[in-house]
């Protein structure tokens, strides 16, 4: 929005006319001053734009006129019980304190640079601040933006998707139990048993032998070929399996082949 | 398009008279074939779904039929034969992708980070691995929490996890063992390889600062 | 790439001399500068992000230094002239993007428009833009209007602006700043990139009237 087009901008519709400008003696129809009003985005925009249409100028503001027709407003936005934001009203304290002090005979200068400056400079310098972040706004609006003025190139790759496993290590393991033990120091009532890895491991071996659910012979349970140790921690397992009844063992007759099955084989019948 | 006011050269690709014939002029004054292909170019590369004839035929200002329109887009996927990317018609439309071929190249880009199991399944993992066969009550007991079925079936359906009986108690639970591929895919020839428990305690004990998770 | 072995003709886009005997033999045996040309072009078409320098590096499986990669690309941008698509460079690196003058066909096929901002977000935008970074009360005390927090939520929504610390004044007010997606999507480089600021002494002499909208 170029700043030459504004004028023709129309500041309100009423009854679908058009209001191409701000009428000079500020009458406003009743029903357009709602849409006039949410035009502006505060009083610095109100001032602005009383200041650029009525040609004053900024580095001279008059005040007493500037701060009528701000009055005017106010009063109409409030004779409307428009809600009224309280900026507008501090706004308005603010031009009467600048309009009175400057009606107040200027204090002799204690020194060059102290408090003789005009009042009106503070908000001279905010109204051409505003001014400038107003017309910046409009800049940025203008600029080409992605999605409203070009789209973003976005070619599609089918990526083929071979699941990945997560990878588990020894470590990872390690630390899992670390975590456990640590939580069991803290609940004493687990207990957790340290125990002989490999007899855990061999009564998972024999179990897995005896799945069929059928007798097998006790001694084709032992390994030979894995050395006395083997043969010890197998017969542990075993014992340790009875003992959980996770297996029974039977021998028919005294001396006689000893065989042994999963308890589930024996419940299943 | 005002850049691209000049006559530009019969695109070299069209190797059918006959074909040429049909395109020849079919824009007019306004906009000749080869500008009219660099916006259909643009509308498909720039659409994350294929587009189909009917929809392309809104870009153009005259009205193009059905076998003009699909004469455009074989010129336009022969255009960028040899390149990484592709024009190819899909069942809705036509649709610009990357080759195959470009997927090693473009993994570079985005390396997936290797997902990692949660720390119940880890610990749960460690259970059946150290006290094996144990029974999922077992395994809540230890953990002090409730064990999901999700949980088991990530191992088992890994390969990790197996039944290799029941316990003789009431509801006579499944009792679970690690398996000869979880010792393979951890790299380990025996269950003895893993650090004993004794190991683990001692670190636990002399080194107060590892606490879970 | 095999489909690609022969050798390709010379890029006839590169007009200096010294750059092209840069790139002469780059890939070795591997792959032929024309080959890689590919490989990024595939690469850059199907990021959804502006891809870095250092990113493009890794599509290469020779090492390239930032000048031979920026020569590549510089290429790559000229092989896309006079296109509808361009090779752009913004904020976070280089991406394809539709010109600006397809967007009037484009917008054929996807009439949805993205909202335009009020006012009051677009001059809190300026404001952050041109003075970060900024507390909310640094707006408020600029725009002399309070700044609700809806607006602030829009452009953090949009990924526009981001707090980038907290002013050491009572209360900690976050400071805001714009960030690298604002500056992408405006398809910008740098801050540097924006329409400069009008001069306080030119708006002095600025006796048009400017009205509200």
């Amino acid at each position: 929005m170029l700043a030459t087009q504004l004028p023709l901008h129309p500041v309100a519709v009423i009854h679908g006319e058009p209001l191409l400008e701000m009428p000079l003696d500020l009458y406003i129809p009743p029903d357009a001053l709602e849409l006039v009003l949410e035009g502006f985005q505060g009083p610095l925009d109100l001032l602005l734009y009383l200041i650029r249409r009525h040609n004053l100028d900024v580095l001279d503001i008059p005040m007493a006129q500037l701060t009528k027709q701000y009055m005017t407003y106010i009063e109409m936005m409030q004779q409307h019980r428009l809600e009224l934001a309280a900026e507008y009203l501090l706004m308005a304290a603010v031009l009467i304190e600048i309009k009175s002090r400057m009606l107040l005979p200027r204090p002799p200068k204690a020194s060059d640079d102290d408090s003789g400056e005009d009042p009106r400079a503070e908000l001279m310098r905010r109204l051409l601040e505003y001014e400038q972040m107003k017309l910046a706004a409009q800049k940025l609006n203008e600029l080409p933006q992605v999605g409203r003025d070009f789209e973003i190139v976005q070619v599609l790759i089918e990526r083929t998707v071979h699941e990945r496993l997560p990878q588990v290590d020894v470590e990872d393991i390690r630390q899992a139990w670390l975590g456990l033990l640590a939580r069991a120091k803290l609940n004493q009532h687990h207990k957790v048993r340290r125990e002989q890895l490999s007899v855990r491991e061999q009564m998972t071996h024999v179990l897995r032998r005896l799945q069929g659910g059928e007798y097998v012979p006790f001694d084709q349970l032992f390994d030979m070929e894995g050395g006395v140790p083997k043969l010890v921690v197998t017969f542990i397992a075993v014992l340790e399996l009875a003992k959980e009844y996770l297996v029974e063992i039977q021998q028919s007759e005294t001396f006689g082949s000893i065989y042994v099955r999963t308890s589930r084989a024996i419940a299943e019948e | 398009m005002s850049e691209q006011a000049e006559p530009l050269p019969k695109s070299n690709v069209v190797s059918n008279d006959s074909d040429e014939s049909i395109l020849t002029d079919l824009f007019g004054g306004k906009m000749n074939t080869e500008q009219f292909k660099h916006v259909l170019e643009a509308a498909l590369l720039t659409s994350t779904e294929p587009l189909s004839i009917s929809e392309l035929k809104k870009l153009s200002d005259v009205s193009l039929d059905t076998r003009q329109m699909e004469m455009l887009l074989e010129q336009l996927a022969l255009d960028w034969q040899g390149r990484g990317v592709e024009l190819s018609r899909v069942a809705s439309g036509w649709r610009f992708r990357a080759k195959p071929e470009m997927q090693a190249y473009l993994d570079r880009l985005n390396p997936q980070k290797p997902p990692r199991y949660s720390r119940a399944v880890l610990e749960t993992l460690a259970i059946i691995t150290y006290h094996q066969p144990v029974t999922r009550g077992d395994i809540e007991e230890i953990r002090g929490v409730a064990v999901s079925a999700q949980i088991l079936k990530t191992l088992e359906a890994r390969g990790w996890l197996e039944v290799v009986g029941t316990r003789d108690a009431p509801g006579k639970p499944e009792l679970f063992a690690t398996t000869k591929q979880m010792l393979d895919d951890l790299n380990l020839r025996a269950l003895q390889d893993l650090p004993s428990l004794q190991e683990i305690g001692t670190l636990l004990e002399n080194d107060t600062a590892v606490t879970p998770e």
